[in-house]
């Protein structure tokens, strides 16, 4: 079925709502009015519905299959937390109400902070980042305003060349020139390099730990107290504290600032590409540049300050990440994940995160290639050592898993490792549900080995499209419908 | 443990097919003194759903929803109605739970969604082109002026006094690491001169209309002047139901328009998660940030959608990027666009002439209060009232009788004592006679 | 995919709750406490969610498609009504809470029942029956004590023998006889053979109008006046009420009973098989003998007569159809509806319905074989005929339709036309969709008549099932899970 | 009127392809003098969601929900803790708007879902085999009787004094039309003689367990009579989580046991839509009424799952059905089989022990006032009271106070007044100890 776009669907005369037809004069619009039609196609709301369910229809989800998307993390997204989100005292309250109106939202904002940075082991938390980038930018801001505090000037940020893009992305938008720092042949940060690098003129080293390929970093500890000595902050992407959240809390390992998707360790939901929310647990040394608004409890209640006047003693924010107290609905979610979990089941969790990872790794391990001694944590790396000479490429393998109802792992990523699939299970998968998924790749992967790659050709051949022309669609991009 | 399917017999099996006793093993990396027992979080263990659900009810019953009471809150949030079909739709299982559409073959119900949606924003607008959504308006502002300093190689933007001060901080806080932020004086009610600022440094002049006060900006003149300096201009609209009645900025020469798009199928969530339109012309097109999504074909030839473009971004341009994001608001863009078909441009420009009416109303009727006095002279769903005392009291005070009725300039710009007994007051089609009629009452007895 | 079955998924230690272990003593059970296990399976939540959901998605729905099933009305389900419904005043509402915290139930009820008896001209209606079939039972329950209050003994009733097979079948429950009456070349009752059967032994003659052929009984005035000469009294099948609401008043054709399948006409889901709801409208010789619980206002208020104690003036009720009150989450979504489309839109809807099936008659009478003359009410219906020769059946007709998507029309039904196809597009849908419907249907008969049968040999073949073999299915009955 | 489709200029497409000028045309075949004009009837016209969403919302808060106050009314109705996730689920386009799967080739989903509710049904009672449920606990009582009087041949219906009131009046409304039926007296707190009511004549004895009055039901003994004069024991479960924790009819004897299955996934919905659980012995399979789920092959001999045994309904059987019902309670079955795979053999009897723990706790406290007794020596979730006064209005005193104290016996059976004093009462796992405290300083208060 080729599902039309609503442009196509819609004609004028029709409307999926029923709102009455109002006459306003023009006396209070400054001659603004205005003059010519949007464009808008009509339809009733039977289409509407339609319309989206179809749509919904060609996409794969987590309700309905295992998502093994290495550094991804997409977990079971509990109903409970939508349904919380949605009470009206969270759902339908104005981020400018007055305070006495608006007390329960600030507790639960309270609640969570005190969730993050117990689990966290750090003193304070910035909550507004409205994702995990954004929340690398607050990190790397807070860490900016304290090294102009100390009246220094550092304007290099060390990354590892595994990392996230978004990290020397985020370094440079935060106005820092990126450097990398080599990766050892065991997938973990060079500290020769690194110690070469670091230097006076360096204000943070962003690590990944566990880092992108699925290692914890042993020397973390080291690594911080390098940094440190150099003079620089130590920055943690938090983006895989899913594997250790409830077993480990990165205030212990010398971390001054880590982002926590929201989305991905505390399951709110992906929705096709957000919204997340990445606050961002910060050090002693980091606490005073934390950005508005600030909550404060007094005598009244809680109550945020929102602008530079009247700061609470030593507070030196170093700006406003964005309008407003941060993604509110995506806290209510994630505090009610955390509640029903608790920290046993949150430490609980993350065990089972690894361990499915490792049941993965230990049964694909001597049909496909894995590039790093284990054990691994939340996520399972394999490279394409095994693919050599069979004609079947990282895409193809990952592209045919489709026609077997899956979705495809993370691929060509990290950088570092050629041909890189990465696989995270994560701990919503049961045992029986991560014994199917081996059971497929592994009969693949003797399959392409064996030449029986047919398969593979073209894949996938079941889903509702082929395989799409990328390339033409960015050298002529069509980025918007257009009539006829 | 409701959500983790493994039990202990599956744990025990996992770890032998792994070759290990246990699953302190697999932490071996993790230096043990970095390793706490559960014990160390002083936090409780896990709740079944009715604990849950009674503690969190218990704490949402301790705030003031907007549709409990009368509510005339706005300032860049607005209470509208959404209709049922909305958040039924945004729930899917196939929208909720799923990932950003990298693997267009599966993906192609949240791709069309987005063409959809970019046509939809770029329609409003009246650009050339629009992303996939940004996280917000007010972000979207920051990412706005730092388009405009590559685009133009400049530094300096200027921003009207007119900009919503909190997205006017948000912009400070990135944009003057690439430049310098100049803020004109906010002249609440009165356009400033922000053509006389316009120099050839200057990399873009920032106009939000209807302006945080709620006042009208005219565009054509300020657009002549920027462009006379080759400068960008950009467009903010906060309340983006507005672009049903008003003339969109694209038409009015506008170079970048960015829109919070909360009105449209979003709550009010205490001010997140919203969600930001952002739409340029066609040249700058690759100096864009934030996700887009193109039209292809398959192998097939049958039409499809993909996410393109991707050379700006940050996972493959790394420090070379348009800009970090790498999140847009998926769902929240679902809903816009959800809502925006059903309304269609019929139900679209009706509602649009609603709410304006409602405004009307409401500021007719606040004038024959005594001492009362409205300072924006155009307006579309909101304006700005001057009062005999300080807004932030009468606020409190109406908080008292169930009133919330609106914002206190104060509390977004506290250093201006001119701005003391200001009060910005929005209505919206939700908002019933009865509801203007109690504000009116109310206010009469706390001035 | 095969998607086991939750007995196969379960295992047992596993639990998609979290409830704390109480120990109870055995003081107060009488020795009754449970000795041997249940055997229900162990699943987590996210097992369970994911289960259902793939099972939904081997569903056909009027959300995803058109849904021309004849004499069922499947029409757009607005999501409005199910908010409407889930409001805890109404949905969390105990049936047996005091009148006192009841009102605003009772009223819904009230303002439910206003519409029911304006729009269908009568002068009272019966809210408990929970269905269709319980609606007719309690019409002809109503009779029954009608006829007994006026001493008399009538033992028959009359149905034509067009009629749904739910009319025989109550009025055998209800304890009559069931006599059929003949149906003219025209589709509608044959008057010459009514008059013969009527006679002093006749409690009722049942009719559904519009008839199940899909047409208007254009002698229904006639019909009335018969029976109730013959003493009778004159009940309809509501099930086609669809065509007319808002334009014809059964009170004005001489109804004396009507029950309302509120999950056609006024749109409360089908959910995959109910629940339903079926008032039943009542003229005023039946009125006094509505059943239990009856909704009378007094100076305190609404209340519920629930037993024969305190009883109005003249209510003589037969008896009660159910414990409580009726369908209260039915009525929210249908006075939801109502509320919604107004008495315009209700008009609007029936001429809409009949409006569209008359475009599908028309389109398709030349290719296909329609029985009757036009014009027809809310459905249109053809005979095979113009399969004769083909070696396709109505059934390969059908089943081949789901291979273009659609859901197969209602078939062989009514009984009195040779294989016949029921199509009932409803109101809701848009003319683009009913037009690609009869391209398909119109595209699927030539190939037909040409000889072109591959497609439907054997048809479904994209479904998630093959035709399934209904005959094992019923000569050994597995109708529970066995374990091994 | 956003539900319709159809714009005027399709209307007049469409006109003209069927060769009619106006829809009038279309309406030919009915009399004129039936035909009335929309003014006719005076009911309001179309209103968009909002107007609608205002009038509900106000009649809905005319009522006092069983959440929102300490809660503790049973009497057929339990007001349990709800997964979000069932909620969830059955709101799926594909289950909640989809038809009887009568073509099963595209309604697996339903199908499965049914053989796996009867599968469970089975399980819980004890029984061979279920059906794929009916409207209710009491219409599926009166069906089991009717169903006894097919098998037996007999007239003779026992219904015992226990059996809710409103149960039996719907057994008497259609079994008196097949037989007779005979109402023992009630005797609140005791089993009464049934044994000895039964002859040759009789078709079946109904026993409830836990009766009306909460008091639990031993079978065996009743079984015994009953079998040996070759008549059938019917046992009726109102509420169903009971047998979580009590042993199942089936172990005892039952022929048919019918439940009541509103408590697991359901809500109050002030008494409807409910769910009807239906199980038997094998032997009676083709006697059982209402829809039948088989498992069987496909074409391709993969499993699937078809209605089965239709020769015994009416759309084929016609007047010679074994029942008129053509509905079941499709949405209501599967949220009970989506709560009861949630909670699994686990939680399930958890839950029961909960509710019996909970009762215990509030009986217990309750004796602490003076003048309160209890009726009934054993109980599951449910007990009742006699009071120093008559119930109604002590409940109508305590509903005053914001507490839903329990049912009166007096509104089940006003006609005995030995029954006026006593207070049904049921406490759930959703009545904390603060819902059981305010009860108790309450009913002090008012006693």
């Amino acid at each position: 079925h080729e599902e039309k776009l609503i442009f196509e669907l819609g004609r004028s005369g029709q409307c999926g709502v029923d709102l009455e037809e109002v006459t306003v004069s023009d006396d209070r619009l400054g001659g603004l009015r205005r003059k010519g039609a949007i464009g808008l196609p009509g339809l009733s709301e039977p289409e509407v519905v339609r319309h989206y369910v179809r749509l919904s229809q060609q996409n794969y989800s987590i309700d309905a299959g295992l998502y093994p998307l290495g550094s991804c993390t997409m977990k079971h997204n509990p109903r409970l937390n939508e349904k919380m989100a949605r009470l009206p005292g969270f759902g339908d309250l104005h981020p400018l109400a007055p305070a006495s109106a608006s007390q329960g939202a600030l507790e639960l904002i309270s609640e969570l902070a005190k969730w993050l940075t117990t689990l966290t082991g750090m003193p304070a938390v910035a909550m507004s980042p409205k994702a995990g980038a954004h929340g690398e930018l607050c990190g790397l801001l807070a860490i900016r305003a304290a090294v102009e505090a100390r009246g220094e000037k550092r304007l290099r940020v060390l990354v590892p060349e595994s990392a996230h893009g978004t990290n020397p992305a985020t370094a440079a938008f935060a106005g820092f020139t990126v450097e990398e720092v080599k990766a050892t042949p065991e997938g973990r940060v060079d500290l020769d390099d690194l110690r070469i690098k670091l230097g006076p003129d360096v204000a943070a080293f962003m690590l990944t730990n566990p880092n992108t390929c699925g290692l914890f970093e042993r020397d973390i500890i080291t690594i911080a107290e390098m940094v440190h000595d150099a003079g620089g902050y130590f920055y943690c992407d938090g983006a895989n504290y899913n594997a250790i959240a409830g077993r480990v809390r990165p205030g212990d390992l010398g971390v001054d600032a880590m982002h926590i998707n929201l989305h991905k360790t505390f399951s709110t939901p992906h929705g096709g590409g957000g919204p997340g929310a990445g606050p961002v647990v910060l050090s002693e040394r980091l606490a005073a540049f934390a950005p508005l608004p600030l909550l404060v409890a007094d005598k009244d209640g809680l109550r945020l300050i929102e602008t530079r006047e009247g700061l609470p003693g030593g507070a030196k924010p170093f700006g406003r990440m964005s309008a407003f107290h941060g993604q509110m609905g995506m806290f209510v979610r994630a505090l009610s994940y955390m509640l029903s979990h608790g920290r046993d089941g949150i430490r609980q969790a993350s065990e089972d995160a690894v361990l499915s990872a490792n049941y993965v790794l230990a049964s694909l391990k001597d049909v496909m290639s894995a590039p790093f001694e284990g054990p691994c944590m939340h996520e399972a790396l394999f490279d394409d050592t095994w693919l050599k000479d069979t004609g079947v490429t990282t895409l193809d393998f990952a592209k045919a898993m489709i026609d077997e109802g899956y979705h495809p792992m993370t691929m060509y990523f990290p950088l570092v490792v050629h041909g890189a699939m990465l696989i995270e299970p994560t701990e919503s998968e049961s045992k029986e549900s991560v014994d199917s998924f081996i059971h497929v790749l592994k009969t693949m992967a003797l399959e392409a080995k064996a030449g029986q790659t047919e398969r593979f050709d073209g894949a996938p051949r079941l889903a509702p499209r082929r395989r799409l022309d990328e390339t033409a669609a960015s050298r002529k991009p069509v980025l918007k419908w257009k009539e006829g | 443990m409701r959500y983790l399917p493994l039990t202990k017999a599956d744990r025990a099996a996992m770890l032998e097919t792994i070759g290990v006793v246990s699953v302190d093993a697999l932490f071996k990396d993790v230096p043990k003194a970095a390793e706490v027992p559960v014990s160390a979080f002083d936090l409780p263990d896990h709740q079944g759903e009715l604990a849950v659900e009674r503690k969190l009810a218990a704490m949402a019953a301790k705030s003031t929803a907007s549709g409990a009471v009368p509510s005339f809150l706005g300032a860049g949030a607005y209470k509208h109605h959404v209709p049922a079909a909305v958040d039924h739709l945004i729930q899917r299982s196939e929208f909720l739970t799923s990932y950003t559409p990298y693997q267009p073959e599966i993906s192609q119900g949240t791709l069309q969604v987005l063409f959809e949606f970019q046509t939809q924003v770029a329609m409003l607008t009246g650009m050339d082109v629009a992303n996939a959504s940004l996280y917000d308006g007010s972000t979207g502002t920051a990412e706005a002026v730092l388009m405009a300093q590559r685009v133009t190689k400049r530094g300096k933007a200027i921003l009207s006094g007119g900009l919503h001060p909190q997205y006017a901080e948000t912009v400070e806080t990135v944009a003057n690491l690439h430049g310098s932020v100049l803020r004109a004086p906010a002249i609440p009610g009165a356009e400033e001169d922000l053509a006389s600022l316009v120099d050839d440094q200057t990399a873009c002049v920032v106009v939000q209309t209807p302006d945080v006060f709620g006042l009208l900006r005219g565009l054509k003149n300020i657009a002549e002047a920027v462009h006379s300096k080759g400068a960008l201009l950009i467009v903010v609209v906060t309340e983006v139901v507005s672009l049903g009645l008003l003339e969109s900025p694209g038409a009015q020469g506008a170079d970048i328009v960015v829109c919070e798009g909360q009105s449209l199928g979003n709550g009010l969530n205490f001010g997140g998660p919203y969600v930001g339109l952002f739409a340029t012309r066609e040249k700058y097109v690759r100096q864009m940030p934030g996700r887009l999504c193109g039209q292809t074909v398959d192998a097939e030839g049958r039409r499809g959608f993909v996410l393109t473009l991707s050379t700006r971004e940050q996972h493959i341009r790394r420090d070379k990027a348009t800009s970090n994001i790498c999140t847009n608001s998926g769902l929240c863009a679902l809903a816009f666009t959800i809502h925006l078909s059903l309304l269609g441009e019929g139900g679209f420009t009706r509602l649009a002439a609603i709410n304006h009416q409602r405004a009307t109303t409401l500021v007719d009727k606040l004038l024959t209060v005594p001492g009362v006095s409205l300072v924006t002279s155009t307006f579309f769903n909101e304006f700005t009232l001057r009062l005999p005392k300080p807004a932030a009291e009468v606020v409190e005070a109406l908080a008292a009788k169930g009133i919330l009725a609106g914002v206190p300039a104060s509390r977004l710009a506290p250093a201006d004592r001119d701005q003391r007994d200001l009060l910005i007051v929005a209505a919206t089609e939700t908002n019933t006679d009865e509801d203007i009629d109690a504000f009116v009452t109310a206010l009469k007895e706390v001035l």
